[in-house]
């Protein structure tokens, strides 16, 4: 069993509404050392088979089918162990 | 005429629709399952609204790959008149068919609430009954309403004549003060360069009947049967 | 650990154990334990209430289904039933907000469904402690949102609902919420499993270990101590909850169901031994066949287990099949696990091994009953009589009023709430004093609301439940509906403390009293007792629901609508009160409560002829089109009840009229009045009809279109900055 | 400057309605190699400062206060660069 780690965030230049709710209610905490919050998805596969060759790309398609909105996010693939 | 109401397994505003369009419309309505690939004898489709799949992932996320939505594309590639509303309008733009993406409203709230609108085309099969710069008011009710588009796609959408609706104030001011969510632009609705997809996040069919306080979302379904009728 | 202490550590008394000893003959299985644990608990046995809830009257020629079922039901005209029922959910709502208050929604949906009406609208009453505790912001956005996030995805719209804060509820907060659906009258379903062979069927999500007993986690079995196998907090999935809805309703046109229930609290076991013993049979389930999203569950774990989302079905034997079509269809999971036997007993089994086998009837029939010690409180005797404020400026009191935090607009809260898909809901939220739904393709409406003043029911706890029935029914009737039915949930302290049972009891007697006398008979309720925290009980809080029926279709497209909200109208338009205001009524009032921190001594005086008259009066006007709104007088007397009229209204409103005290006249909370306005030329009409009803009546003002409150020589303010005040009560929650 | 990530999941046990959903959708889209599938948030935090050290407990503090919901979520912390 493989698992890998999706995380998907918005595009650089697109306004991450969540990210900027979390920054000013952590500023309104105190927390005033924090320069920028982004908030993402964290997507996490577990694989019965494949090498990790395999798996990234089979990723590669899921997120282009249905895990990522291209329009707005990216997002990186790690493996976990 | 015929139209089609397509539902989801959360679809939750398919029988406001269907409700509309026959008891109101006076037209026939099927509800026509997201398993389905078929939209023959149709004359219309609507993509109600609702949480098709509980809005995991993304809102239209997982709508977008049932299977009738290859069905929606060839009707409405075809010219047919299509409407998505609220969740509607969200799966048409996951599967492409109008151009930008939906984010969450920046208040990060769910919002139900009505709202001022002002429409800014009146080309599209919804909105024959409407002239340009008429004001109407309308209910939304989402947490994902913040239309989000790059520069280049906004500017096309204004080369295009794309953008149909837009929030507004009492007075028909479209400014910050009177942006709900933080869409861009205050869009609250728009349609594809060929006018005949049209996806927005007000629900008219929440305001068709008299008897709930407000029949100003009417006028999209008979300027439909308008527009079929010619 | 000998089974003695295990019972012990199950919340089993000596006693109990002893009667579980006496009927079994034998020693129960750790399995066995858990079993009749839950099942006697306070939660599903209703120990320390059964007695008390009989004195309730539950009979009338408009009911349908009585108490006894998973929701009521009345006759709503049409052949079609309102189903409806409240519930609470506290203790989750506390420990996890969003997920305490999402599960409830969920739990309420299933009830309703189960009988076989399509939900058409949520209310919810809730309690928080006071506005500026530091625990009062978090919960109460948890709440909301898990409201939200719960019933606006399932698609039933939440059309209503009441919020107070107080300090009582500091450690103990509440979450009460409402359903109320439709179905063909002739066509509910019963929780009930009969027909020996008939097939029992699981259906919906899979069961985890979710909300399983806290016992369980003292117990040897869970030895181990393993930190996976620790219950957990529910998580509702209101998506697959809509799946539910939808696959039962269709599985029930099939008419092949023979008996449905939700599985709620105590899940599995609580509604397969309730379905038993409704059909007077025994039941068998093979544990190995119910469909598990987690690993290595025992017996013991799936029999406890509150996984949301789930149904227990007995289909008629042959029509099998059918479930597996409609379930599928909806991707939802589902199993035949056992069937109904003639044995009488609960029999469970996994692995080829037998894991329980008990009499229905020890855990229903023979679950302990108290009836347990009351005393009148002490506290009653140290209250003093309320004095009225010091007060110079009566504007500025209004507006300290409108912006109290029990009075204020809720907006921000309901705003969040889908309260208008179904495209039923005729009267929203802060329109009126009740929702008004119509339901779609038929000519029928309904109204419905809910309402507590637990300061009323602190005070005297008989005479405040009283208020309770009387508000609620009141509301109804305000929007111009009869009303028909309530439901109730209880919430108070610690049954074990004999004031705090004094408190239940008195308030039990009062809402039957009230509920006989208003024609208003209980359909069904709930309990929720031991809200208390570090020995300080929570005020007692006797929730009532209230639901109605217009007795003609309502319509907007006539000057006869058949329907009210309580916006003021048109320029001109006559200000009436109907009711008696009695200027010494401010005991309990919100009024004395804001400007001086004081309760009084007693609640506003009820005589419920009177209100009997006073609400067929106004449905009446309302029916015959006399009146343009109607606001019934609550929290804040006549100025919050006038106020607010104008507010909705976008008018202004101009008071002539003479008071002794015109302070303690605004201010006063006495029960039973309604501000209604009319027509110049339908004054002498309505006037006429309140007397003829023995109710007495004064018109205090007129509509007007000057932006302004005011009352010569006594206050001048303006409707914007009373909307402002109204509008931002709840500013310091954000 | 330094940029922490925070990576929320629902605790082992917590049901995860998401993932459920994700998962099925992906078996639809004829993804099947696929045993479990988890959905959950990832919270990226630029500090203005602090050392590691610093900004770990800082974050446990953010997570206790605010961004987890301790109930039925835990959280992991890492640093990138
Ligand atoms: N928790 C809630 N959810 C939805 N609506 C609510 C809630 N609380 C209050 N409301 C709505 O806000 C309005 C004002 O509530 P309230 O002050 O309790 O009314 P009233 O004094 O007429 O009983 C009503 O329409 C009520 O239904
Ligand atoms: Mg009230």
């Amino acid at each position: 069993m493989k698992k890998a780690r999706v995380i998907v965030g918005n595009k650089k230049g697109v306004f991450d509404p969540e990210g900027k709710v979390v920054h000013s209610g952590l500023a309104r905490l105190g927390y005033d050392q924090v320069a920028e919050v982004k908030v993402g998805k964290v997507i996490d596969l577990q694989f019965e088979s494949g090498t990790e060759d395999e798996i990234r790309e089979r990723i590669d398609k899921m997120c282009a089918q249905f895990l990522v909105n291209p329009v707005i996010e990216d997002y990186t693939v790690e493996f976990l162990d | 005429m015929k139209f089609a109401v397509v539902v989801f397994p959360g679809s939750n505003c398919d029988r406001d629709c269907h409700h509309v369009v026959s008891h109101v419309l006076g037209q026939e309505a099927d509800y026509v399952w997201h398993q389905d690939t078929d939209l023959n004898g149709f004359d219309a489709v609507v993509l109600p609204g609702g949480f098709s799949y509980g809005d995991y992932l993304r809102a239209g996320a997982v709508a977008k790959i049932s299977p009738v939505m290859e069905a929606v594309a060839k009707f409405a590639n075809a010219g047919g008149p299509v409407i998505g509303i609220c969740n509607g309008f969200q799966i048409l733009l996951e599967t492409g068919l109008l151009p930008g993406a939906m984010q969450r409203n920046n208040s990060l709230r769910f919002m139900c609430k009505t709202v001022d609108l002002v429409c800014r085309t009146e080309r599209t099969p919804f909105t024959g009954e409407l002239s340009a710069g008429s004001r109407l008011r309308l209910p939304i009710a989402n947490a994902e309403g913040n239309y989000t588009i790059d520069d280049d796609g906004f500017a096309a959408l204004k080369d295009n004549d794309q953008i149909v609706f837009q929030y507004c104030d009492a007075q028909g001011e479209v400014s910050d003060a009177s942006n709900p969510n933080g869409s861009r632009a205050n869009i609250a609705g728009i349609c594809n360069v060929r006018g005949n997809v049209l996806g927005m996040m007000p629900h008219p069919e929440r305001a068709a009947e008299s008897v709930l306080g407000n029949d100003d979302g009417l006028a999209l379904f008979t300027s439909a049967l308008e527009h079929l009728n010619r | 650990m000998n089974m003695r202490e295990q019972a012990h550590e199950h919340g089993l008394t000596d006693e109990e154990y002893d009667h579980v000893l006496e009927v079994l003959g034998r020693e129960p299985s750790f399995t066995e334990m858990g079993v009749i644990s839950v099942m006697w608990s306070e939660h599903c046995s209703y120990k320390s209430s059964r007695i008390h809830l009989k004195k309730l009257p539950t009979e009338g020629p408009q009911v349908v289904q009585g108490p006894g079922e998973n929701a009521g039901a009345v006759d709503i005209g049409d052949g079609l039933a309102a189903v409806f029922k409240m519930e609470s959910h506290n203790h989750p709502s506390y420990i996890e907000p969003y997920q305490g208050a999402a599960t409830g929604v969920g739990g309420i949906l299933r009830d309703v469904f189960t009988m076989g009406a399509r939900p058409i609208g949520n209310l919810n009453s809730l309690r928080f402690g006071q506005l500026d505790h530091e625990k009062t912001p978090h919960l109460f956005h948890g709440v909301v949102g898990g409201i939200a996030g719960y019933g606006n995805c399932v698609g039933v719209p939440t059309v209503g609902g009441e919020i107070y804060f107080d300090p009582s509820y500091n450690g103990n907060i509440l979450v009460n919420v409402f359903t109320v659906g439709v179905a063909q009258k002739d066509k509910i379903f019963r929780g009930v499993a009969q027909g020996v062979g008939n097939p029992v069927f699981y259906v919906g999500a899979g069961t985890g270990r979710d909300g399983i007993h806290g016992a369980t986690m003292a117990s040897e079995n869970f030895d181990e101590g393993s930190e996976e196998r620790r219950p957990t907090v529910q998580v509702g999935d209101p998506f697959r909850e809509k799946l539910l809805i939808e696959a039962c309703l269709e599985l029930m046109k099939s008419g092949a169901i023979v008996g449905i229930q939700d599985m709620g609290a105590a899940g599995l076991t609580s509604s397969s031994v309730e379905m038993a013993d409704r059909g007077g049979a025994g039941i068998r389930i093979n544990i190995d066949d119910v469909p598990m999203r987690e690993e290595g569950m025992t017996a013991y774990e799936v029999l406890l287990s509150e996984s949301q989302e789930r149904m227990l079905i007995v289909m008629a034997e042959g029509r099998e099949h059918e479930v597996g079509k409609v379930f599928e269809k909806w991707e939802l999971e589902w199993g035949q696990i056992g069937v109904v036997t003639d044995t009488g007993n609960f029999e469970i089994h996994q692995g080829g091994e037998l894991k329980c086998e008990l009499p229905v009837s020890l855990l229903t029939s023979e679950a302990p009953v108290y009836d347990r010690p009351t005393q009148r409180p002490d506290y009653l005797d140290a209250l003093k009589p309320a004095v009225l404020p010091e007060s110079n400026d009566l504007g500025a009191d209004i507006l300290e009023l409108l912006a109290s935090p029990n009075i204020c607009s809720r907006a921000d809260v309901f705003e969040q709430f889908d309260h208008m898909v179904g495209v039923g809901t005729v009267v929203n939220p802060g329109e009126g004093d009740a929702a008004v739904l119509r339901i779609p393709g038929t000519e029928r409406a309904i109204a419905t609301s809910v309402d507590c003043n637990s300061r009323y029911c602190y005070l005297n706890p008989r005479l405040g439940a009283k208020l309770a029935v009387a508000e609620t029914t009141r509301n109804v009737a305000c929007t111009g509906a009869v009303p028909l039915g309530i439901t109730d949930c209880l919430n108070f302290g610690d049954p074990e403390n004999p004031q705090i049972m004094w408190q239940f009891v008195e308030a039990i007697e009062g809402m039957g009293e009230a509920c006989a006398a208003l024609d208003a008979p209980v359909v069904g309720g709930n309990v929720s007792l031991y809200n208390s925290s570090f020995d300080k009980a929570i005020y007692p809080t006797p929730t009532v629901a209230a639901v109605g029926a217009f007795r003609h279709t309502i319509s907007r497209d006539s000057t006869d609508i058949g329907f009210c909200d309580a916006a003021f109208k048109d320029t001109g338009d006559a200000v009436i009160v109907l009711g008696t205001t009695d200027a010494t009524e401010l005991g309990g009032s919100e009024y004395l409560w804001v400007k001086s921190g004081e309760l009084g001594d007693a609640p506003p005086s009820l005589d419920l002829a009177e209100e009997k008259r006073l609400q067929a009066l106004i449905v009446e006007l309302i029916a015959d089109g006399k009146v343009k709104s109607a606001h019934d007088c609550a929290e804040g007397g006549l100025a919050v009840s006038l106020a607010e009229s104008a507010i909705k209204g976008a008018t202004g409103l101009t008071l002539d009229v003479t008071a002794d005290s015109p302070q303690a006249w605004l201010f006063s909370e006495s029960a039973s009045r309604i501000v209604v306005s009319c027509a110049p030329d339908a004054v002498e009409s309505v006037l006429a009809c309140a007397k003829a009803a023995d109710i007495e009546s004064n018109v205090v003002g007129t509509v007007t279109d000057s932006g302004r409150l005011t009352w010569a020589g006594q206050f001048d303010i303006t409707v914007a900055e009373a909307q402002q005040a109204h509008r931002g009560g709840l500013n310091s929650l954000n």
